[in-house]
């Protein structure tokens, strides 16, 4: 009996190869996902108007944030899925362990970010036409970015979604070890949002959302949204190291 | 008498009470009897027998090693177990004492169950003995 | 070589135990049965040794490591029942292409030969597929792994019989072919025991004989006769199973521990010897009383 | 008031969620062959791929790239404009240093004595009118259109609007509006993601800020012409 010896590293690219195919369904919810949120933006976010004796204006404001935003919320529901028992187990068939498992996820995870990041961007465009098909106006302002803004922004949207995957595996794991969390975390999420806003002056939140948002570096932003998700995983990887399979 | 090769499977009946290694080595001893295979030939691997028979090559081998035990096989180093030379005296022997042996005392059981004399029970198995040698040739 | 070693190993769920302070040995090479009841314990073992599920006391070893969790032996072994989950995003020929990448002795060409032979549809998705269809699927994997230790639970759940022969036979073929360790685990003993060379026969968790088959099937005889006579020849006899059989008749196994002597008196009162299959010798081993179903209706 | 301001959020939410899910969950369940997704994924992209590039193409819309101001900056155009209009009612016409460009000039020979601006508009058009005398007479007024910068939402529409009409009929000096401008337009923003790293508007500091532009018309007058109507006389420093 010969029994073959393979490294960590080594499965968890094969894993992740297999991931990449077979968990191929969170594309096509993507896809749902992102449908629904051109749909939601057609109303526009804005207007704003106003006149100084012969000079008036009208202004329609469009963005791209709800895309941005249920794009986001569509990782951190997916995250939790995989997590789920019916995704969770497509490994095991194969060789794995529970490392490689969370390691191929979180690449797997990467990558879904990396291609929902540039599909934001894509389906902006796609809204964009859609926008000036329907609508008469004389004029359309695009505020052209340039091509390193581009980039910047496609980074900033990736890392947006890649936080709130993190956030979501997490969440999810913790729903797995104890089903009680599906109903506690919703719980105490609103709950927190209620007792911060209680005195009409929210601190907490607006603080974190903050804390990423109102970061103008780069740099520094893709470092605060790695130590995060960093902490996430880690959170996530050292609850589930006793987890059984298909017990 | 038995039907080699296409359905060998079938030979073996695992339903009956008889050990599937008793079976086979039965098989074997029958082979060497009708002369399939002959003096200092190799007989069939464990694996061979095996697939043949559709069962683990354990039990297969545990078939051969009977005959191995009784000499009616022996071993050569590295090329597998061969018929030995007095094969079937050993077998002949051995059917005679133990096989026939059982089976008339099942026979003279049940005439006794049955009331059937012994001159009466000894007619018939002339009469049977001899009809039937007769059909084999 | 030793490729399953387990020292009184114990399962709990709660205060249940599902499996109780189990000791036994597989060694390399060679097909074994996990024979029991539905309930008696057969997956929890088998998913232990797979390092699935880890266990609460005892201590278990496969390939000399700890299972659970462990990638030395997840390589090198391969779990197979109905539970398996693949992906439906993948064509069952995509399925077998990926297992290719993870099992090192893969056999291309064995399982597609399989795979054309059970007509599958190479496009077909898991999902879709019969519970007989998707035993047969798994079961081309687990062959065609070749994996130094493979584990099939209850293999051939929702197969016809037709496919059970051919997948008792082509797991004969391939074992002969490529010895490897591999435990089948069954509450069917006769539609496996001619392939098995050694059986482990489990009962509520515990283990009540290890041994080679062809041993098994000279474990006990049965004994038939006037009620009187059988029980008081068995009077000091371990016995497995009695019947009452007709007004006066009854039907005993017992532990075959008796001596050709024994045995030449037990005729000559009148009584019947008989050899008893593997098949009861287990069934009447793991029966909830010693009359079986019977004790029920007296 | 907090329940209410989170209640389309929480919708929000649970719809994403039950379509996510659904959307995702239900390829476990469902028949449905894995070519078909690949396909409905595969297309999409594409599509997304063509819209992208006919936005950039086809749609040649007006743009604005890195011309748009940001709110710093209109503030400080807004703060700038209002200072030296001040300055200048106070009596003081400081250096304009780009604030104010001249758009538009005049002019009108004028012998006169007394000249009388009349600045009335039906169209409700009102421009501060500084006059400044000149040492000596040439019998020449001289009328600018000076304006400051009309930024609305970032961007700058000061060449959009224009100047007034001016003319001096006998001894009247008459102030026009200029045509109606009206701007209606679309404005298009990838997202908070994208505007973070541009120095656009980040997520929570967005407010629609605008500064609609000053304007003041300059007159030198001959030393001896007397102006009268509604106007500051002024120094230019």
């Amino acid at each position: 009996m010969s029994l073959t010896d393979v490294t960590t590293w080594e499965i968890t690219k094969k894993q992740y190869r297999y991931k990449l195919k077979s968990y191929f369904g969170v594309f096509s919810s993507l896809v749902a996902i992102q449908l629904l949120a051109i749909l939601f933006s057609l109303n526009g976010t804005g207007m704003s108007g106003g006149s100084s004796g012969t000079f008036s204006y009208d202004v329609n404001y469009y963005t791209g944030d709800i895309i941005q935003v249920l794009v986001m919320i569509w990782a951190f529901i997916t995250a939790i899925i995989i997590t789920t028992k019916a995704y969770r187990y497509d490994d095991y068939s194969f060789v794995t362990n529970r490392l490689i498992s969370h390691y191929s996820n979180i690449l797997f995870l990467f990558s879904a970010s990396i291609l929902a990041g540039i599909m934001v961007f894509f389906t902006g465009h796609l809204f964009r036409l859609i926008t000036i098909l329907l609508k008469n106006t004389d004029s359309i302002m695009v505020s052209e970015l340039t091509l390193l803004g581009t980039l910047k922004g496609i980074t900033a949207s990736i890392l947006y979604i890649f936080l709130c995957a993190s956030i979501g595996y997490f969440v999810g794991i913790l729903i797995q070890l104890n089903r009680l969390f599906s109903f506690l975390l919703p719980v105490l999420f609103v709950g927190a949002l209620f007792v911060d806003g209680m005195n009409n002056d929210p601190t907490v939140f607006p603080s974190i959302i903050s804390f990423f948002g109102s970061e103008n570096f780069l740099f520094l932003f893709i470092l605060k949204i790695i130590m995060a998700s960093a902490l996430f995983y880690i959170l996530a990887i050292s609850f589930s190291n006793r987890m059984e399979v298909r017990p | 008498m038995w039907c080699v090769g296409g359905d060998v499977r079938l030979i073996l009946n695992s339903d009956s009470m008889k050990p599937i290694y008793v079976q086979v080595s039965e098989w074997l001893e029958t082979e060497i009897l009708n002369e399939n295979i002959k003096c200092d030939e190799k007989v069939y691997s464990q694996y061979q027998l095996a697939e043949m028979f559709n069962i683990n090559p354990a039990t297969a081998a545990k078939g051969i090693n009977i005959l191995a035990d009784e000499n009616v096989l022996y071993k050569k180093r590295g090329l597998g177990m061969f018929v030995a030379t007095e094969a079937r005296e050993i077998i002949l022997r051995k059917r005679k004492n133990t096989k026939l042996r059982s089976m008339v005392k099942e026979l003279a059981k049940e005439a006794i169950q049955l009331n059937v004399e012994e001159e009466e029970l000894l007619e018939m198995i002339r009469s049977l003995h001899q009809q039937m040698k007769g059909d084999l040739k | 070589m030793k490729v399953v070693e387990c020292k009184e190993l114990t399962k709990r769920y709660g205060k249940a135990k599902a499996i109780n302070n189990l000791s036994f040995e597989l060694t390399e090479n060679k097909i074994t049965g996990l024979i029991g009841r539905n309930g008696a314990g057969k997956t929890t073992l088998l998913k232990m040794i797979a390092g699935y599920l880890h266990h609460t006391s005892g201590d278990i070893q496969v390939f000399s490591e700890n299972p659970f969790n462990n990638l030395k032996v997840s390589a090198n072994s391969i779990f197979i029942d109905n539970g398996m989950s693949f992906s439906p995003s993948l064509t069952l020929e995509e399925l077998l292409e990926t297992s290719g990448e993870f099992y090192p002795n893969w056999d291309q060409r064995l399982a597609k030969r399989l795979f054309d032979y059970f007509s599958f549809n190479p496009l077909q998705s898991h999902v879709n597929l019969s519970k007989g269809m998707k035993s047969t699927f798994n079961m081309i994997i687990g062959l065609a792994a070749r994996c130094p230790l493979t584990i099939f639970d209850e293999p051939t759940s929702g197969m016809d019989a037709g496919t059970r022969k051919d997948f008792y036979r082509a797991l004969l073929k391939d074992y002969i072919a490529h010895p490897r360790t591999i435990i089948l685990s069954s509450h069917l003993l006769s539609e496996v025991e001619d392939i098995l060379e050694e059986i482990l026969l489990i009962k509520n968790g515990e283990k009540l004989l290890h041994m080679p088959i062809e041993i098994l099937k000279e474990y006990s005889i049965g004994i038939s006769g006037k009620a009187t006579a059988v029980s008081e020849w068995t009077s000091n006899k371990e016995t497995i199973f009695t019947q009452s059989i007709g007004v006066d008749g009854s039907y005993v196994v017992i532990k075959n521990d008796c001596s050709l002597r024994d045995l030449e008196i037990a005729r000559d009162i009148g009584l019947e010897v008989s050899s008893v299959s593997a098949e009861d010798v287990c069934t009447y081993l793991t029966s909830k009383t010693k009359e079986g179903i019977d004790h029920v209706f007296n | 008031m907090v329940l209410i301001s989170l209640l389309p959020i929480l919708i929000v939410i649970l719809l994403v969620a039950g379509i996510g899910t659904y959307a995702f969950k239900s390829n476990k369940k469902r028949h449905r062959t894995p070519k078909k997704m690949k396909w409905v994924v595969g297309v999409y992209f594409i599509l997304t791929l063509v819209a992208a590039v006919l936005s950039y193409t086809v749609f040649p819309a007006e743009k604005t790239e890195s011309k748009v101001i940001s709110k710093e900056k209109t503030s400080q155009h807004d703060e700038a404009q209002s200072k030296i209009i001040n300055s200048a009612i106070n009596g003081k016409l400081p250096n304009l240093n780009g604030v104010f460009t001249k758009k538009e000039s005049w002019n009108f020979p004028f012998n006169g004595k007394d000249l009388k601006i009349s600045n009335k508009d039906e169209q409700d058009y009102y421009a501060n009118v500084f006059v400044i005398s000149k040492p000596k007479d040439d019998g020449v007024i001289e009328a600018a259109h000076y304006m400051g910068k009309i930024i609305i939402d970032g961007v700058d529409f000061t060449e959009r609007k224009g100047s007034p009409h001016i003319n001096v009929n006998e001894s009247i000096l008459r102030i026009k509006a200029p045509e109606l401008v009206d701007v209606n337009f679309t404005r298009f923003s990838e997202g908070f993601a994208f505007d973070q790293f541009t120095g656009r508007q980040s997520m929570f500091s967005r407010s629609y800020f605008s500064v609609h532009g000053n304007e003041f018309i300059l007159l030198k007058v001959p030393k001896s012409v007397r102006v009268n109507g509604d106007f500051n006389y002024v120094n230019a420093e």
